[in-house]
């Protein structure tokens, strides 16, 4: 592939090596949207996408996997249903784990795909509107000290984007309590609640840090020009960019 | 407290995308069993009190009006079930 | 196979020249059946009478249209073939955008599927657009949506709107195609037509380019996406009898159902065949199927196709050969591959999970002969089926009634006494104007649309064109927008195709992109009413008119007749879509000042007469009549060049063009952009073009933007308007600390009483 | 051919905001009789042959494992229905 070339058919493998020297997977399932997003993330946070395919049995030798968007087969059973089950999702659920505790980020369907595989508590059902919304969505920091939000303040309101049709949060309230006292809560929506979700909780964390899920989308507010519109200007916000940051400070710089 | 249970269906001449989604995913899993699936709609409807044939008949007719779609499903089933 | 039927092989046909064949009802007229008679020598099979009677008819073969559509490959210049990789013709054109990069675009209609099931309706008008341009070998970028529907307060809109919207939406996001654009506008002559059209565009390089044709003998011939099912095949189910003997046809659906993922699982499956250069050509399957696929491919490439229709995975295992040669089961494309790459062919099918049949291949011999189970049942000249079907030159005349429309003006009706005239009044009129079902928010609609997926978004809805990065590495990138005015068409259909070819690129040049290409859908009426067909041939003279004197090409589109409710046509509706490039999408103008703007001027570009005769305020009054607004596409186009140098060269910070609601709707939805006011004043305006404040906010003259130009860049700005010799005038300032917009001397509106009127019409309806 | 019916409601302490559309358009068409509405699904599996013990098993291991989501769904319902 010449340089000039975006690549067209979703293979984002980039031939030279990020200066970091982390690998980060970017899992493609049949219905996956966001992938070539969150590759693009991964590159611009200055580690190298790695292609990670459904039907593959082997994780290779990546740092840490990013679960995108999209609506895997379709999301016609429930969102992340079906996606589940994929012989890669077993290798990062044992992964995810083990005493290595590789860290996974799932973003939208990658978030619904995480509840469906019980790598983190809770289900998402319908938006309490019915419909699709896509919209900048402002955010807060609740917990800065997992694998992937480590960069950011705590208390930190970030604006990203956000675009789901069933992106309502639910658990049942004793799970919800839990949650909130082991402070595996790690983002709040502000302002508006988008979705109903409950306690309006954005995205979550495991107990250990390493896998973080989220309904809205940072890989969408990485790049200047392309992102959620901040008071800067149109498309100019790159709030997303810190989760990327975050893990790459992990892998390459111990913890925090 | 009754229930009044409308099944609403895919007509099968239609195509089902949520079956068929499905029944690609079966024998991945190991079930091996079935050769088609097909996704629908079951609702289930509270009525406070005793289920009338007016009611039913209400039921019946918001299956067909407001429950289903006519163009593309069809109303499979309308029944009363007991208190559970 | 089991066999219900029996077959009316050709041989049949030949000895029982005398059986009655059901033309009538698949909507073939007298003489178009003596032609295909003519043409076979012979009766047609039942198979054969299929074929013909979905590919002569009028939304594939176009044949009240054509014989005016020429004029879109007949003006051009050699200067505006030059970039033009793909003329009209292919599936959809294809332009050239330098680099190695190519993009092809292309617009059409899901009207009437859109009207009896909404949802599905407009959802696989997305998917039918969507495999055009994969068919040609690119990446699908980005959609784009211009609906109308009927009267806002009808109480069957809500359906239409409701289930189009969430189809678009649900069909769309699926494939992970932002959503850029659109249009929407509520008519109650769309009541019962109302008209879903769809765009999309995709970019490939140029080495990519597939054409739809097989060549190659011995090459085979391969049917792969979803199984086909008895789908619109409804009004034509005497064919499930076409043996002719009593066998009861079963049930066929009444509506199509989409499956965004099967599409979506094709693309990818698509590019990864176009990667490795395992196609030879490519047709997706939309109207006629298997009918259209197999004539066009055959007759566009060596000539000749042997296929065995018994190998086509069914969904119904009750179609009858005929029917399966109709069906416009979605989700499936036809590719012409060689022997050598059908292993690696297969082998993609696999990992993608996507399910294939090898029918037959290419030959020599000029026949398209298909079998069922080896026997002969169509053996025809593909280019008989696929390019000769009838042409009409249907009767048309300006129609009794048009003067007495022009003659009727706004000011001159009872509908324009008592005009707003001053300080309350005029705001008043502003915030009913910015509140209307037309000029109102979009949001309700678009933001159930994902604008940001693919990370290249770099404008969109409800900036005036969207705007993709196609380079990561450059920047280079095109923006869209597509306009149609059906009240202006109706008045002039002449000069309303040619307002909507401006306004069109108009968007796009405010944005700061080079206009470079054109696609249209037309939608109009029955063109055997003779009304119509003026319209019709009036809106393409004039359409095609105007391309070549902006010097841009029409590379493909779409036309949509009998939008009509019984005998009441819908206003001649000619979409027009304007395709641009950038050669860095990061000079992309936005249509709005931020905060960071404060204290920047604001000027109008163009002049501003007494023009009111169909526009938004006239149609809030309940009045259409008199001509619509004056088309200078000289002007248009210097203006267009104003707007991109400015864009490039930095002089300005946002723009927008004005257009219906004129510069009240410009100035509000400029400042609603992102909240932050402005105070102009209009006495310079008025006293310059002798029109009174009213006038002002509301005629709908053309060729005018409103820009924002930073302090520093005034003089430059100046110079480089007043070398031009184009009209500028300055009219204020933006003022981020007033919260409002103040039109000095007249009226002080605050951000939140415009939002609150601007926004409010949606939710409150739907 | 024999079909097996799975159906799947949402948990009852699960807010369900189709139901709740649902139940809130009703009265708006004239229907007045239902105080509450629930929206599951009705999967159809269909058996080429006849339906064993295990092909039953089958479909309620299924039915547990991918057709519902056990953190906010219940299977209510698995059982044969007879050729239509
Ligand atoms: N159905 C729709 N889908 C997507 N975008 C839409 C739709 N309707 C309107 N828009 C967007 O809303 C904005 C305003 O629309 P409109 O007033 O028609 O624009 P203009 O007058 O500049 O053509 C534009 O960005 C347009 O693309
Ligand atoms: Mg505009």
């Amino acid at each position: 592939m010449s340089s000039n070339e975006i690549p067209l058919i979703g293979d984002y493998s980039t031939p030279d090596t990020a200066l970091s020297g982390a690998r980060i997977g970017v899992v493609s399932f049949p219905g996956t949207l966001d992938d070539r997003d969150a590759a693009r993330a991964v590159r611009l946070a200055g580690a190298e996408p790695v292609a990670l395919w459904h039907a593959d049995d082997s994780l290779g030798d990546v740092d840490a996997v990013v679960i995108p968007g999209g609506f895997s087969y379709g999301d016609y059973l429930r969102a992340g249903a079906i996606a589940r089950f994929a012989p890669m999702m077993s290798r990062i659920v044992d992964a995810a784990n083990s005493d290595a505790r590789l860290p996974v980020l799932g973003i939208c369907n990658g978030f619904q795909i995480l509840t469906e595989a019980h790598l983190l508590p809770g289900s998402m059902i319908k938006n309490d509107h019915l419909k699709f919304i896509c919209r900048d969505q402002v955010l807060r920091v609740e917990n800065n000290s997992t694998t992937w939000t480590n960069q950011y303040g705590i208390g930190q309101e970030i604006t990203v984007v956000l675009k789901n049709q069933d992106g309502q949060y639910v658990a049942d309230e004793k799970t919800l309590d839990a949650l909130e006292a082991e402070g595996q809560v790690a983002l709040r929506y502000v302002g508006w609640n988008p979705n109903g979700s409950r306690r309006d909780i954005a995205g979550i964390t495991n107990a250990a840090g390493n896998v973080v899920g989220l309904m809205p989308h940072p890989e969408h507010a990485v790049e200047a020009g392309y992102g959620p519109t901040t008071d800067a200007g149109t498309h100019t916000g790159t709030d997303g960019l810190g989760f990327f940051a975050s893990v790459l400070s992990t892998l390459v710089g111990g913890t925090k | 407290m009754p229930r009044i249970v409308v099944d609403v269906m895919p007509k099968p001449e239609i195509l089902d995308p949520q079956g068929k989604a499905i029944v690609g995913a079966l024998p991945r899993l190991g079930f091996d069993a079935f050769s088609g699936v097909r996704q629908g709609k079951r609702f289930e409807l509270t009525v406070d009190g005793e289920v009338t044939e007016e009611i039913l008949a209400q039921a019946r007719t918001a299956a067909e009006t407001l429950l289903s779609n006519p163009v593309i499903e069809d109303v499979v089933n309308v029944e009363v079930v007991a208190e559970a | 196979m089991s066999q219900q039927f029996n077959i009316d092989t050709v041989d049949n046909a030949a000895a029982t020249p005398e059986t009655e064949l059901p033309w009538a009802e698949l909507g073939l007229k007298q003489n178009e059946y003596d032609d295909v008679v003519k043409v076979l020598g012979r009766r047609p099979t039942a198979a054969e009478l299929a074929m013909y009677s979905v590919m002569w008819s009028e939304h594939c073969s176009y044949k009240s249209s054509k014989n005016h559509l020429r004029q879109f490959g007949e003006k051009v210049t050699e200067e505006m073939k030059k970039d033009m990789l793909v003329g009209i013709g292919e599936n959809a054109g294809v332009t050239n955008l330098g680099d190695g990069w190519a993009v092809t675009f292309k617009i059409e209609s899901h009207n009437s599927p859109s009207f009896v099931e909404p949802f599905q309706g407009a959802a696989t008008g997305i998917g039918g657009i969507v495999r055009d341009i994969i068919s040609m070998g690119a990446r699908p970028v980005a959609v784009m949506d211009p609906l109308r529907f009927g009267a806002i307060d009808h109480p069957d809109t809500a359906r239409v709107m409701h289930g189009a919207v969430a189809g678009i939406g649900s069909y769309g996001n699926s494939l992970g195609l932002p959503n850029i654009g659109g249009e929407m506008v509520f008519d109650s002559v769309y009541q019962g037509n109302p008209l879903v059209n769809a765009l999309a565009v995709g970019v490939m390089r140029h080495e990519d380019i597939r054409l739809a044709n097989a060549s190659g003998k011995g090459n085979k011939v391969v049917l792969f996406g979803a199984r086909t099912g008895g789908d619109g095949i409804g009004g034509a189910s005497v064919l499930a009898s076409e043996s002719f003997d009593a066998t009861k046809p079963s049930k066929r659906p009444a509506v199509q159902v989409g499956d965004p993922f099967a599409e979506k699982v094709l693309i990818e499956c698509c590019l990864e065949l176009f990667k490795g250069s395992l196609v030879e050509g490519i047709q997706d399957l939309g109207a006629a199927g298997i009918s259209c696929a197999t004539s066009e491919l055959a007759s566009n490439g060596d000539g000749g196709m042997q296929v065995e229709l018994t190998s086509v995975l069914l969904r119904d295992p009750t179609l009858t050969p005929g029917e399966i040669l109709m069906s416009e089961s979605q989700e499936r494309m036809m590719a012409v591959v060689s022997p050598e790459n059908a292993e690696a062919f297969e082998a993609v099918m696999d990992k993608w999970a996507v399910e294939y049949s090898w029918l037959g291949e290419v030959t020599d011999s000029g026949r398209l002969v298909i079998t069922w189970d080896g026997e002969v049942i169509v053996d025809v000249d593909p280019r008989t089926v696929a390019h000769d079907g009838p042409v009409y030159d249907r009767p048309y005349a300006r129609p009794d009634w048009q003067d007495a429309l022009q003659a009727d003006t706004f000011k001159a009706s009872p509908a324009g006494v008592n005009l707003p005239s001053l300080g309350e009044e005029l705001k008043a009129a502003v915030l009913e104007l910015v509140a209307s079902p037309n000029m109102c928010d979009k949001s309700w609609i678009t933001n159930q649309y994902d604008r940001y997926v693919g990370g290249n978004t770099a404008l969109a809805t409800p900036d005036d064109a969207g705007v993709i990065r196609v380079d990561e590495q450059t920047g280079l990138g095109v923006a869209l927008a597509t306009d149609a005015n059906g009240r202006y068409a109706y008045l002039d259909p002449y000069h309303g195709a040619q307002l909507a070819l401006a306004e069109a690129f108009r968007n796009v040049a405010t944005t700061g992109a080079i206009p470079m290409a054109v696609s249209d859908c037309l939608n109009f009426g029955s063109p055997e009413d003779p009304d119509v067909m003026w319209q019709l041939a009036e809106s393409i003279r004039g359409l095609s008119d105007a391309c070549m004197e902006l010097g841009i090409p029409v590379t493909g589109g779409n036309v949509s007749l009998y939008n009509q409710t019984g005998t009441t046509p819908i206003h001649p509706s000619p979409v027009v879509a304007v395709l641009g490039k950038f050669d860095d999408v990061a000079r992309r103008t936005p249509s709005g000042w931020h905060t960071s703007a404060d204290g920047q001027a604001l000027y109008l570009l163009g002049t501003t007469a007494d023009e009111l005769d169909g526009s938004e305020f006239a149609n809030l009054r309940g009045h259409l009549g008199g001509l619509p607004p004056k088309v200078d596409l000289a002007a248009e186009k210097l203006l267009g060049d104003l707007l991109i140098n400015a864009s490039r060269d930095g002089m300005i910070d946002s723009a927008h063009d004005l257009s219906e609601g004129g510069l009240a709707a410009g100035l509000v939805e400029m400042s609603l952009r992102y909240g932050v006011g402005a105070r102009v004043a209009l006495d310079d305006l008025c006293e310059r073009d002798g029109v009174d404040t009213f006038t002002a906010l509301f005629s709908e003259s053309q060729a005018r933007a409103v820009v924002a130009v930073p302090r520093s860049e005034e003089v430059r700005f100046n110079d480089m308007t007043s070398a031009r010799g184009f009209p500028v005038v300055r009219l204020g300032i933006v003022d981020a600390a007033s919260d409002s917009l103040e039109v000095q001397g007249q009226f002080t509106a605050s951000i939140a009483e415009l939002r609150e009127a601007h926004e409010g019409t949606l939710p409150k309806y739907f």
